[in-house]
């Protein structure tokens, strides 16, 4: 029963989900199993959510490290559900919009979630330059290929590009570093991108094949019989 | 029912002002059919355009098709622009009669078809159209198994050194050595995503290694099903090292499931605790840079892989090893080393011939085509591109 | 009010900044409300979305919502340690569904359509002369295809990068090591642009240091 | 933003501030290259205060570095610039709100050009966002810039219509079919602009701006290749690769990203002054870009001088 009805399961769904696509009366299969599984994730995230207040509580009670902050959390959270749940804040009722303009629900997203979720995306301009500046080093013939293509494309994103190869004559234009940057996004950079994307889908069939027949049980109890 | 108008064509300089009816040939032959291969719920209408639909100067404005369902009324379901000859009906019972007719507008007149047969949407058991790609997955699965089963029976087979997978276990033992925590990041998608299934199989394999040593791990996740899944991962692994007592449920965390919110408590993690190593494996997005950097200003040694083609730069930018795509999948199988997983590999090389193989062909056959162009060539050509397009 | 927002915002906004100095008091408090919020704020849209949306508002339009339920149901049956194994029977229909779904997926997109994008005519008739429109693009094409097809020799498993097929593998990674750098550098730019859109919030939203 | 009305004294110190900040720039980075033949390597955090002035810095005080148009670029400004006075051309709005930010720019730029040269502009989107995207040419350029041009005569705008590539499957033979009447209702043979139109065959331009679907690939399939007529494009940069093989043959030329628009806006500059006090949003959007990467490209040598100067040492032991 442990482990034996796992792998039944997993077997028998995974074979139906590939077969469907073949047979057209099932093909609704798969949209589906997409709303089972949003129907799962709810569920679970009553273990989630719940996970998420037991470290904190935790944290609060131990006086672990930092355990002030945790107050800070426990409060969001439930003060987010509270807006959300029950449609505190909200102009309207319980069956009002859940974003209806104003409402604290709304207004939390617009004022904290958005400059929030965009200054940590934005950090990516720093950390962008200082990968660079660490990695593109020539310290052998691969990085030294990663750092010219990386370079000449910087290159043709700015003016100088320009200046630089400007004298190259026309009947060689490709050669100047804004076409050169073009040529690479359009040729190597597109064979290379299709040999991964070939190879991600044999890695995906192989894998898929190795959890529906069974070889593949880590996540059910390691190699134990 | 209908009654078709019967115009005579004029010339179309013949022009006049809009106040006198513009007389419009209708649209002819309407033919209704069965959508091939689908589930019995569309049908397909051709027609012949009105001959007043002229590219020039044509008088026709618009298409507008009418449908009678059972017999019943005739109403109108879409409108169609000047030149159509063809309409796919959808969403239709395969239990109802569906009969059609066209009707051409012209400024101030309108020609009706004669109506088509009345016909109901067939289901089909068998969709023909994916015939090929049903051949070409059944031999690639086929060899992969074939290579699984060949390895059982203990035929030895050669897989070459993979070296972001090499270096899991000296990462392990360095955490070890120094005494700080192992962070797995799963990606930041839920179990519906492959990526996170590689990631999760990956971790058996890893949380393994770790329950012998007796590391710290620490894993914290953005979705609740990953937290459950590798709860029950990393106890199974501590419980084949004969160490149940070891687990522990603090080990995976559930910390939200916003991006940017997960990332910023993850990077909160990686500079308050310092791992020694660090796993980023599984589907990432923006953050694989801003993860992947942070975890190296702490000095951790970070094996990383995706099988998502833009962040693969950033990872080989910042990480120590980077699995590459395929290598991600492969990775569980190799870490194990059992000859049946490392048999499903040798089943994949042969998918990579077949691609190599066709990919050779058509652009060899392609090129003499362009250049010479014989029937055969073309004949051929035109087959390996069919086997190789999927319509649906 | 208004006013407030405007604050709150630029102090968040700050706050995730100052990390880049080093982790601090003030990134510390952001993140605490980050998380804390953002949690609530997904629970509450999958609740409606798919709870609520699901059972109340199309309710009994799909009689085997009740199955996924049900799944739901004995996955929190983790919380029950005795009986707590039964969770990892919604957790194989997910593994054996998400196996299942994407191995097609994955084949018809990611082989069967690259595949058939490569190919193509090496060259044809159809290019003009000149260096850039018919030299090019002919030279264009022919990396693409040894490109795709070395870069695939790169990924084989059985066999050693040793001898020829050595050399063709490192070609292979060489094209790959390209691929990488370009789409790193053409990135630069839209990175930049979201932080150019933060200072620009900072400088005259909140400011109003711009004219 | 900067223009003719900005006080002399805030001029001046946006001038200041300028050289202050590049100067700082310039010379935080030449002490760091001698630093890096020392072999001493620099911390994050400096690479991050770079960052930080050389995007903050020229959104403070903006800064403008000149463009040299590229090939490519240079193709549409010199077939605009080289039609005769009254030509017809056809700016196609296929883009939406989200888009803006990046090709607005460059249908402002157009719009000014061929409204300076004294062509005849034909308006239309495939998009139906598009028609929002218009009126705020017609607020920022047309009305402000170029108040003595006649809607109906000047220019034109027919608006949208549904049915994408169905769209110029007709008008590639019959603009009249399509679009019986303009935007405001006048019918189309009282147009002065249609005069002697009667198809897209009839143009002597038509530039889509976009990139999206349906957008610049449909053009060049349904009306550019079939009716030889030129066809110029400007689009988002994520897409501009793609587009490239259809240059120079399809594509007379092709605009990509704020790039782009930024060299077109440039062009535009040198060759009239009346544009000299014009806002040039693309121009001032790459000042931080440009100031970034070249930042970045720095950072870049310096590590590998570091490496360098590193392995030599190494070398010499």
């Amino acid at each position: 029963m442990k482990r034996g009805v796992p792998l039944i399961i997993t077997f028998v769904v995974g074979t139906v989900l590939i077969f469907s696509v073949f047979i057209p009366p099932m093909e609704n299969l798969g949209e589906n199993f997409t709303l089972f599984f949003d129907i799962i994730a709810v569920f679970a995230f009553f273990l989630g959510g719940g996970n998420l207040l037991r470290v904190h509580l935790t944290k609060l009670t131990r006086r672990k490290r930092d355990w002030e902050y945790s107050i800070v959390t426990i409060v969001g959270f439930f003060f987010m559900l509270a807006c959300g749940l029950f449609k505190i804040g909200n102009p309207g009722d319980i069956s009002a919009s859940l974003t209806a303009e104003g409402s604290w629900f709304q207004t939390i997203y617009d004022n904290v979630f958005v400059p929030l979720g965009s200054t940590m995306y934005a950090l990516l301009a720093f950390f962008v330059a200082s990968a660079s500046y660490r990695a593109f080093r020539a310290k052998n013939r691969e990085a030294t290929i990663l750092l010219i293509a990386a370079f000449i494309i910087l290159l043709g994103r700015t003016p100088l590009g320009t200046f630089v190869t400007g004298w190259i004559p026309d009947s060689f234009s490709v050669l100047q570093i804004p076409n050169l940057a073009i040529w690479i996004m359009n040729s190597p950079n597109l064979a290379g991108q299709r040999a991964i994307m070939i190879g991600i889908g044999l890695g995906v069939v192989s894998m898929s094949l190795r959890l529906i027949l069974g070889i593949e049980r880590t996540y059910l109890g390691g190699e134990d019989k | 029912m209908v009654v078709p108008a019967r115009a005579v064509p004029e010339p179309a300089d013949s022009l006049k002002a809009d106040s006198v009816e513009i007389i419009i040939a209708p649209p002819t032959s309407p033919v209704v059919s069965d959508f091939k291969y689908d589930d019995g719920n569309s049908l397909i209408l051709t027609w012949v355009p009105s001959i007043d639909d002229l590219p020039v100067g044509g008088k026709v404005l618009s298409y507008h098709i009418f449908r009678s369902d059972n017999g019943g009324e005739a109403k109108k379901i879409a409108e169609l622009i000047p030149g159509a000859n063809y309409y796919k009906d959808e969403d239709l019972y395969s239990d109802t009669n569906y009969a059609y007719h066209v009707v051409a507008l012209s400024s101030n007149s309108r020609a009706a078809s004669f109506q088509t047969a009345s016909i109901r949407p067939q289901r089909e058991w068998v969709n023909l159209n994916l015939k090929y790609l049903f051949f070409i997955a059944l031999i690639i699965a086929a060899s992969v198994i074939y290579f699984i089963e060949t390895a059982k029976r203990g035929k030895k087979l050669f897989v070459r050194k993979i070296a972001g997978l090499e270096a899991v276990d000296e990462a392990i033992g360095r955490a070890t050595e120094m005494g700080r925590t192992i962070l797995f990041i799963p990606g930041i998608h839920d179990m519906d995503d492959v990526q996170t299934l590689a990631a999760i199989t990956i971790l058996g394999r890893v949380s393994r290694v770790v329950a012998d040593y007796d590391t710290k791990i620490r894993m914290p996740v953005a979705r609740s099903l990953v937290m459950t899944a590798a709860r029950e991962t990393i106890k199974a692994s501590y419980m084949s090292a004969g160490r149940p007592d070891a687990y522990n449920d603090d080990m995976v965390n559930y910390v939200t499931d916003e991006q940017f919110g997960y990332v910023a408590a993850v990077d909160g993690i990686m500079v308050r605790e310092k791992p020694a190593t660090i796993f980023l494996l599984g589907a990432f997005f923006a953050e694989s840079l801003i993860l992947a950097e942070t975890g190296n200003s702490v000095g951790a040694i970070q094996i990383a892989g995706t099988a998502r083609p833009a962040q693969l730069p950033f990872f080989i930018a910042a990480c120590d090893f980077t699995l590459i795509g395929e290598e991600l999948f492969a990775a569980s199988a190799y870490l194990s080393g059992e000859p049946k997983q490392l048999g499903s590999l040798k089943g994949q090389d042969v998918g990579k011939g077949i691609a190599m193989l066709a990919i050779l062909l058509g652009v060899l056959l392609s090129t003499i085509a362009a250049v010479g162009d014989t029937e055969t060539i073309t004949d051929i050509l035109n087959f390996i591109t069919r086997v190789f397009t999927v319509t649906n | 009010m208004e006013h407030f927002a405007l604050w709150l915002a630029a102090f968040l906004t700050l706050g995730i900044i100052s990390f880049l100095y080093k982790d601090n008091a003030w990134y510390k408090l952001t993140e605490a409300i980050f998380v804390g919020l953002s949690a609530g704020y997904w629970f509450v849209t999958l609740f409606w979305d798919n709870f609520y949306g699901k059972f109340w508002i199309g309710k009994g339009e799909h009689a085997y919502l009740y199955v996924g339920a049900f799944l739901g149901l004995l996955m929190l049956l983790r919380l029950i340690p005795k009986i707590g194994w039964i969770s990892r029977w919604p957790l194989s229909f997910i593994v054996g569904a998400t196996s299942g779904l994407w191995l097609i997926n994955y084949f018809s997109s990611n082989i069967m359509k690259q595949v058939q994008a490569t190919i193509f005519p090496l060259f044809s008739s159809q290019y003009g002369a000149g260096f850039d429109a018919g030299a090019a693009t002919v030279i264009g094409n022919l990396v693409i295809f040894l490109g795709t097809f070395t870069g695939l020799v790169y990924f084989f498993f059985s066999k050693e990068h040793k001898g020829a097929f050595g050399y063709t593998a490192k070609v292979g990674i060489w094209v790959i090591m390209i691929t990488f750098g370009a789409s790193f550098g053409y990135t630069v730019m839209s990175r930049m642009s979201l932080f150019i859109g933060r200072i620009d919030f900072l400088l005259s939203d909140w400011l109003g240091m711009i004219l | 933003m900067m223009n003719a009305f900005t006080p002399p004294l805030a001029l001046a110190l946006v001038d200041i501030g300028r050289i202050i900040s590049l100067t700082l720039i310039a010379a935080g980075l030449l002490w760091l290259f001698i630093r890096a033949i020392k072999l001493k390597e620099v911390e994050r955090r400096v690479i991050f205060l770079f960052i930080f002035i050389s995007v903050a810095a020229p959104i403070l005080f903006p800064t403008v570095f000149k463009e040299k148009a590229t090939p490519v670029v240079k193709a549409v400004f010199d077939k605009i610039e080289s039609l005769p006075p009254g030509s017809k051309v056809l700016l196609s709005y296929d883009f939406d709100p989200a888009m803006a930010p990046e090709v607005q720019p460059m249908a402002d730029a157009f719009s000014r050009h061929c409204l300076v040269k004294g062509h005849k502009i034909i308006y239309m989107c495939l998009f139906a966002t598009g028609q929002g995207q218009f009126t705020r040419t017609m607020e920022n350029v047309i009305r402000p810039e170029f108040p003595e041009k006649i809607d109906g005569v000047d220019y034109v705008n027919i608006g949208y219509k549904a049915g994408n590539e169905g769209v110029l499957n007709v008008i590639i033979s019959d603009f009249k079919k399509m679009f019986p009447t303009d935007v405001n209702a006048v019918p189309y043979d009282s147009i002065e602009v249609f005069k002697g139109i009667r198809s897209c065959k009839d143009l002597d331009l038509i530039i889509s701006i976009g990139g999206g679907r349906p957008g610049i690939k449909e053009w060049v399939l349904f009306v550019g290749d079939p009716g030889d007529v030129p066809i110029a494009t400007g689009v988002a940069a994520v897409v501009a690769p793609q587009l490239y093989p259809y240059y120079p043959k399809q594509l007379l030329g092709l605009l990509g990203g704020v790039k782009g628009a930024a060299e077109y806006e440039s062009e535009l500059v040198a060759h009239y002054s009346r544009f000299k006090d014009s806002p040039t949003p693309a121009l001032l959007m790459m000042g931080p870009q440009t100031l970034a990467h070249i930042v970045i490209m720095a950072f870049i040598i310096i590590g590998n001088v570091l490496f360098i100067q590193g392995r030599r040492k190494e070398g010499k032991r």
